[in-house]
């Protein structure tokens, strides 16, 4: 990566200019704070333009360290944003790193006013047994012409415009899997 | 108390003084009393207070100074507290000498700069000055003038941002010229309390003057004491 | 607080200027075009999220504009302001934050020394570890920019992030602008830049744009185009900001004047003393009789 | 897009219609303003509200919500009758010359074919006149014949005079007549414009119409193909573009293959019904491209399918789920509130179950409402997302939105966490089409996972069950080709891998059978290499190519630009083909020459196309096809009978009209629009409602997302709802700046902070004053505390384009009152 090479040769260069004077340079200075971070490039997850960002995250990447955001900024090499971003975009560090992320899977039972706590095994053998039953249920293998349709319309399945294209691809196979006709995305509303 | 009785003859005059003003003890007349003179060196302590850590934030020729409080930051939280006891305390001062500090007839002579320099020039002197001459007087009611101007001013610069920016401006211009002449005012009151007339800070010290000195420098008052004429007990 | 591979051209409250250095440096400048701006905000934030600045508090109370005054968490604000013009309205969207003035009025009233400090390359900053946070510089201001920051009791405000430009970065908003109506360079650049691009608005028909780089201030390191140059309250500008008179009045009259003044009251002093000694009551003894004046000594 | 974000800056005049670009894409935006600074572009803003672009625009005319056909025909006509078209360009790229059939004409705001009962047109009507031989079609070169497209149009747009414009639209007279004296400057070789838009025209009961009206006019003034042209659609969601390329909707699968329908039992009928015959077989032969469909079709289903699709069982095609009408959004929630729907003529339930990644139906469904009281009647439903959104929490909702208590409500609700954006890798697809890979920065925050993971979970928990007891057609799922190295987290390298394609047998040059192309297992160059016989496999076959065995080219990283117009050839990769601009052969002429030699698209060399990636066969001489290679007919079409509310746009009002159509009164919204019948779907009359209302995004948040993030800055620069109102407008009702007011329309109420602008303005409509008032959509009831408000689709209907099925957001009819 070309730039994080840049930034580095950056921060020996100006190590040496700091030979001159240490004292007053570690007491005084503004240390750069992304002069030492990991970069990653990425994608702005908000609207089409797809502006290229960089994600600085805390430590080097070794073992010990359990990265986390610093500071994320624009892209300068990527040919559209060249390096701008919009006010969300600019923000980005705010989107992954709120109070407000959802950490761990929970279900609202039938009736009740809360959520419950529940491990990932647990919800996900429920969601299974959910759709084999709701497939099962109300799987049409021939429409009222006899002609044969194999389709699930118990089933709803929509999103993925905030996914990548390998995910929506997943989600192609697997709803087509299940046989459920009932699909869409933010493209139509 | 045996060791208190056992002092010299003078003693008597300052434990005198200690609750009384205007009193003939001996050779020596009570000028002072103690509230009186705490009083005044209260003030003058507020003041040396703002006043040092005042002038490092006012020009870097002072700039040593802050580090007799601690650094400059000490002296922007301290001097607007110190300004404010100052004014307290000057207030506190006026109201004390306001009744003996009234404006006479002859006092009014004091106006004149002539007046000013035979008086420096020892020249003139006036056989009606009283407990306090015209110049000490308007020194009181100038350093009380000065005394709100620098508080009212100095309100302003303490919170510089809830004020229009045109208030914000002249009150900076109107703290630093009541300053200055403020400061200009309170050398000569020293030089003139200390070494120009000797036997005045011992006035305040102790509270009391012998009588030449009296008869020198306040013979109305020297004679209305002898006379009985004025006592505050 | 110089930044490593900055040299310090002045510095507050300095009998000498302050200089720290010979290195002589590009000046440096910001170059907003308000007829290419569209208010977007994202300069707001990468200066929030640059600085570690905020949260600040805001409500809607009717504009698009985040709050009304720059705030010590908010170095950069973009005002809104609607206008009738021409039959129809024109909305003008202006990036407000510190100016960094050539003269910086900031810098001249500050009385701790280092405290505001111009750069060699024109970036005016203030230092935390020496402000005192009395606000004199807001009063010196003439944009309005420094801010009071009571839980620091620093003052704030935008640095031209003096941290990034001297790494060889620009500034966090002008990376940010997405539109380029912010760009960053050398001031000569950006002053033949928006010469440049005032001569398309005058073409374009925006017969009153202008370049705005008031020379009360020796000119300042953001040059903004304006296309309705004669309109300068719709972007919230003053029309020749000045270092407030009062404030060059006792930084260069008053204070040397005083300093004199006291000086002279003790040299006075002393020297009365020594021309005229003390005024002393005669040393012989007895009762006065009273009423006579009484004798002054003479030299 | 047909164009790239950074070719903007090409244009010579920017037409920024039926969206507000500065607020919405900023970034993009910048090459407007490039283009602006640049070459002196002149930027024409038209939009009912003085908006963020406008302040930036040369010139900006107010119009009404929902009015933009009238605007854009009479732009079309100004184009016409001042001979401002590209005469050139017209002829030999667009059907001008085609003559139409007799059976098509147009009376009193109906077209032929139209069935009242149904709300149907017949388009058979709609057909050319056929030629002299069999298998051609007449054309008249010389566009007079009162029959062929152009004077047929030309009659069409008759009407649309500055005066009905400024009736229609509201926009005075000299504001239009700007606009297009601007706008039709560019028909001509010498001069360029572009067209953008957004959701400003898509989300309209006359929504397709729009944009083809703005197409149409595009082909007339020469401007589609060109670097700096096109009809840019500038997309909201990172990976909308994406998700819609691989069949995120009903009616397609992956790279707009059709889904299988009931009727069509085979393949062989379904390829019957898929392949349009190529019309143009005279002058100018049409490539028909779609004669590839079985090679893109069969690899599709070979990536699905895996060693279970053979030639034998059709490949697998029976195991496909065929649909029976419509399954699209407002049917999935108008069914799912029923509970049942007719299908094939026979009743079938409707949905009782949601599963949904990333995505807030309650917050951004038109008419709130309705969708809360359907959630509330599902059995089950998966919400996988970062934040508790509306949708999550729905058995919650507060009380205006008149949903059950919570224990009236039988939903069990899974609420799972996902991975953000920089928590994982994979591409997305940008507006112009690019695929772009994101590398991942850290890991999900606690047991949060990626999507992937999850869905992947979920599928193979579902096909153990299968595996294990049987059930409804269990080979459905079984047969499923799921071949990742770790089927649990599938790595998307592998994903984009399949989607590309692979050689599954060796493949041989069609040239030279003796010459193997591709080894068996060797990833395709494109999909060009692709065969209908089994022995390639993709998943998407626009992707292909975008993983060869040259590795990954969604992350090339080189913004090497030589020809200086923006085109990045080895940035990423672009669908289809890497190619940057579509219909590139268009800009250039008969000969192969480009229209303006400054910017050329592509050109003839004597031996192939150079440039962009060609959009034409690249050794197929100029003359060979025509430009338009996915057409049939090979050229752009001026009238189409592909649509299901007309050949030509037509102006119509909304659903919720606030005036009868001044054009044709009896027929005032379009005849073939989709309006819903529940009795939670109403309607509001002009009468009751006087004031047209419409919603938009703010771009200090991204849609119903960012009001989530505590402490997040976007939050305290737009703190809060707002409704934005005209001074007047304010001044007339009392309303100060700052005050709450009430907005009501005839499916709900919201209150909320009334901000008084100028930028609003009263329009002179049909002889009448008209007020238009909006508020941006963002806020809801799960927000970052502080930060809640009303959803601004409480208000809106459920009604909306006959050909996408999206809602009506932009225009519905309101009144406003002091709160």
């Amino acid at each position: 990566m070309q730039r994080r090479t840049f930034l580095k040769a950056t921060a020996v260069g100006g190590g040496v200019a700091l030979g001159f004077n240490v004292s007053r340079a570690e007491a005084e200075m503004r240390e750069l704070k992304i002069a030492r971070t990991t970069e990653t490039r990425s994608i702005c997850p908000y609207c089409a333009v797809s502006c290229g960002v960089i994600i600085h995250t805390l430590g080097d990447k070794s073992k010990n360290v359990k990265a986390a955001v610093v500071h994320v900024e624009g892209d300068p090499d990527h040919p559209i944003s060249r390096g701008s971003l919009c006010p969300k975009g600019a923000t980005l560090k705010d989107d992954i790193t709120h109070k407000s992320r959802l950490v761990s899977p929970k279900v609202r039972r039938p009736g009740s006013d809360r959520w419950e706590d529940i491990s990932w095994d647990d919800a996900i053998a429920q969601i299974a047994r959910h759709i084999k039953d709701t497939r099962d249920r109300t799987f049409v293998a021939k429409n009222a012409k006899g002609q044969v349709v194999n389709r699930t319309p118990g089933i709803a399945m929509i999103g993925g415009c905030t996914d990548t294209n390998e995910f929506n691809f997943l989600q192609w196979k697997v709803v087509t899997a299940l046989g459920v006709p009932y699909r869409d995305t933010q493209a139509r509303v | 108390m045996s060791a208190t009785a056992s002092r010299p003859p003078a003693d008597s005059a300052i434990l005198r003084a200690r609750r009384s003003e205007d009193v003939v003890v001996g050779d020596e007349i009570v000028r002072h009393r103690l509230a009186t003179r705490a009083i005044h060196w209260t003030v003058a302590l507020f003041f040396f207070l703002a006043l040092f850590s005042g002038l490092p934030i006012w020009t870097p020729v002072f700039g040593w100074m802050a580090h007799l409080f601690g650094g400059l930051n000490v002296c922007r939280w301290l001097h607007p507290w110190a300004g404010l006891a100052f004014f307290v305390s000057m207030l506190v001062m006026f109201v004390h000498w306001l009744g003996e500090m009234r404006l006479e007839p002859n006092d009014r002579e004091w106006l004149r700069p002539r007046k000013m320099i035979e008086y420096m020039r020892y020249q003139g002197e006036d056989p009606e000055v009283g407990k306090y001459n015209g110049g000490q007087k308007l020194f009181f009611f100038a350093a009380a003038l000065g005394a709100l101007g620098l508080l009212l001013s100095g309100v302003v610069v303490w919170f510089p941002l809830e004020f229009p920016r045109i208030v914000r401006e002249l009150a900076i211009l109107i703290h630093d010229v009541t300053f200055i002449l403020f400061v200009v005012a309170v050398v000569f009151h020293i030089y003139l309390g200390t070494a120009a007339e000797p036997g005045t800070f011992h006035s305040m010290i102790r509270g009391t003057v012998r009588k030449p000195w009296a008869r020198l420098h306040h013979p109305r008052w020297y004679r209305e004491v002898l006379g009985g004429k004025t006592r505050r007990p | 607080m110089a930044a490593h591979n900055l040299e310090i051209r002045r510095s507050s409250a300095s009998l000498w200027g302050g200089a720290t250095g010979m290195r002589q440096l590009p000046v440096v400048s910001k170059f907003i075009d308000t007829t290419t701006c569209i208010g977007c905000k994202a300069c707001e934030v990468a200066c929030q999220e640059w600085n570690d600045l905020g949260p600040v508090s805001t409500r809607q109370t009717g504009t698009y504009q985040t709050m009304p005054e720059l705030d010590p968490e908010f170095w950069n604000l973009i005002r809104f302001n609607e206008q009738e013009f021409d039959g129809g309205v024109v909305w003008l969207m202006r990036k407000d934050q510190c100016m960094h003035c050539e003269d910086p009025g900031c810098l001249a009233a500050c009385p701790a020394p280092g405290a505001i400090v111009q750069y060699e390359n024109g970036i005016v900053d203030v230092n935390p570890e020496a402000c005192i946070g009395c606000g004199f510089c807001a009063t010196g201001c003439p944009f309005d920019v420094p801010k009071f920051h009571a839980k620091t009791g620093k003052m704030a405000k935008c640095t031209l992030c003096v941290d990034r430009v001297e790494s060889g970065l620009e500034p966090a908003c002008i990376k940010a602008c997405p539109t380029g109506c912010l760009q960053f360079g050398t001031k000569d650049d950006m002053v033949a830049m928006g010469h440049a691009r005032v001569e398309q608005l005058k073409a374009n028909g925006f017969a009153n744009a202008v370049l705005y780089d008031p020379p009360g201030v020796g000119g300042t390191g953001v040059v903004t185009v304006l296309g309705h140059g004669d309109h300068l309250e719709w972007y919230g500008l003053p029309r020749d900001p000045r270092v407030p008179l009062g404030v060059r009045f006792w930084k260069s009259v008053l204070r040397p004047l005083g300093v004199v003044a006291i000086f002279g009251a003790v040299v006075g002093a002393i020297g009365h003393f020594m021309y005229q000694g003390p005024k002393e009551p005669p040393q012989t003894g007895g009762e006065p009789t009273g009423g006579e004046p009484p004798r002054t000594p003479r030299p | 897009m047909t164009n790239g974000w950074v070719d903007i800056k090409n244009a010579d005049v920017i037409l920024a219609m039926g969206g507000n670009p500065a607020e919405n894409h900023p970034v993009g935006f910048k090459w407007f303003m490039e283009a602006k600074r640049g070459r002196n572009a002149k930027l024409c803003v038209v939009d009912p509200r003085f908006t963020r672009t406008a302040a930036v625009a040369d010139v900006y005319a107010p119009i009404r919500a929902g009015t933009d056909i009238a605007f854009l025909l009479g732009l079309i006509r100004h184009t016409i009758e001042n001979k401002r078209y590209h005469e050139d360009y017209v002829k030999i790229h667009t059907n001008a010359p085609y003559v139409i059939g007799e059976k098509f004409d147009f009376n009193d705001g109906l077209f032929a074919g139209f069935d009242e009962g149904k709300g149907e047109y017949d388009k058979t009507l709609w057909g050319y006149e056929a030629g002299a031989k069999g298998g051609a079609y007449k054309v008249d070169p010389t566009l007079e014949d009162p029959r062929c497209v152009f004077q047929l149009l030309r009659k069409h747009v008759a009407r649309y005079t500055p005066e009905v414009v400024e009736q229609v639209c509201g926009t005075p007279k000299d504001k239009f007549l700007k606009v297009a004296d601007v706008v039709t400057s560019t028909g001509n070789a010498e001069r360029v414009g572009t067209i953008t838009y957004a959701l400003g025209w898509t989300q309209h009961s006359t929504g397709v119409q729009m944009i083809r009206a703005a197409a149409m006019l595009q082909l007339l003034l020469g401007n589609v193909g060109r670097p700096g042209g096109g009809v840019n659609a500038f997309r909201g969601h990172s990976n909308i573009q994406g998700a819609t390329d691989t069949a995120g909707t009903f009616e397609i699968l992956p790279g707009y293959l059709k889904t299988p329908t009931g009727p069509l039992t085979n393949l062989k009928e379904y390829y019957e019904s898929a392949i349009p015959t190529t019309l143009n077989k005279q002058t100018w032969p049409s490539m028909n491209y779609w004669v590839n469909y079985p090679k893109f079709m069969v690899s599709l289903l070979k990536a699905q399918y895996g060693n279970a699709a053979t030639k034998d069982n059709d490949f697998g095609y029976q195991w496909l789920p065929k649909v029976d009408g419509n399954y699209s959004w407002m049917y999935i929630f108008d069914d799912m509130y029923r509970g049942k729907v007719m299908r094939a003529g026979a009743e079938e339930p409707g949905p009782e179950a949601l599963i949904t990644f990333g995505m807030n139906p309650v917050g951004l469904g038109p008419n709130s409402k309705k969708m809360v009281a359907a959630l509330s009647k599902q059995k089950w439903m998966v919400v996988v997302e970062n934040v508790e959104t509306e949708t999550a929490i729905f058995w919650k909702a507060p009380k205006e939105y008149e949903g059950p208590e919570p224990s009236q409500i039988p939903t069990e609700v899974f609420l799972l966490p996902a991975a953000d954006f920089a928590e994982k890798d994979g591409t997305f697809t940008n507006s112009a089409r690019w695929l772009q890979w994101k590398w991942k920065a850290l890991d999900p925050p606690g047991r949060a996972k990626a999507d992937q993971e999850i869905l992947a979970r979920i599928f193979l928990a579902v096909r153990d069950l299968y595996q294990k007891e049987g059930g409804a057609l269990p080979e459905q799922l079984t047969n499923v080709s799921w071949s990742y190295t770790n089927p649990a987290e599938p790595d998307l390298a592998e994903v984009l891998k399949e989607m590309s394609g692979k050689a599954l047998a060796d493949v041989h040059d069609p040239a030279d059978k003796a010459k193997v192309v591709k080894a068996a297992g060797q990833q395709l160059d494109g999909f060009g290499q692709l065969m209908d016989d089994g022995t390639t496999l993709c998943g998407n076959w626009l992707h292909s190519g975008v993983y060869t065995e040259a590795g990954n080219n969604a992350q090339r990283r080189s913004n090497a630009d030589p020809t200086g117009l923006g085109m990045f050839h080895n940035w990423a990769f672009s669908w289809p083909a890497n190619r940057r601009i579509m219909y590139n052969r268009a800009s250039a002429d008969a000969n192969g020459k480009p229209w303006d030699p400054k910017r050329p698209g592509i050109y003839w060399n004597g031996q192939k196309w150079v440039g962009d990636v060609p959009d034409m066969k690249p050794d197929a001489p100029p003359g060979t096809y025509g430009a338009f290679i996915m057409l049939p007919e090979g050229v752009g079409r001026l009238f189409s009978s592909g649509l299901n509310d007309g050949p030509f746009p037509e102006h119509y009002e909304a659903v919720e009209a606030p005036i009868a159509n001044p054009l044709h009164p009896n027929v005032t919204s379009n005849p073939a629009f989709k309006k819903f019948t529940s009795d939670k779907d109403v309607y509001g009359t002009k009468e009751e409602f006087p004031i047209v209302c419409t919603t938009y995004r703010l771009t200090e948040h991204f849609h119903y997302w960012t009001k989530h993030q505590v402490g997040g800055r976007l939050n305290e620069l737009q703190p809060g709802f707002f409704i934005e109102i005209p001074e007047a407008l304010a001044k007339e009702k009392g309303i100060e700046n700052g005050s709450q007011v009430r907005v009501i329309s005839k499916r709900g109420q919201i209150q909320g902070m009334a901000m008084v602008t100028k930028r609003l303005y009263p329009l002179k409509v049909d002889g009448k004053e008209l007020w238009q008032i909006g508020f941006p959509i963002h806020w809801g009831f799960a927000s970052e505390p502080g930060h809640t408000g009303p959803l601004a689709n409480l208000l809106t209907p459920s009604a909306g384009d006959p050909n996408t099925w999206t809602p009506e957001y932009k225009a519905f009819l309101v009144k406003l009152e002091k709160a």
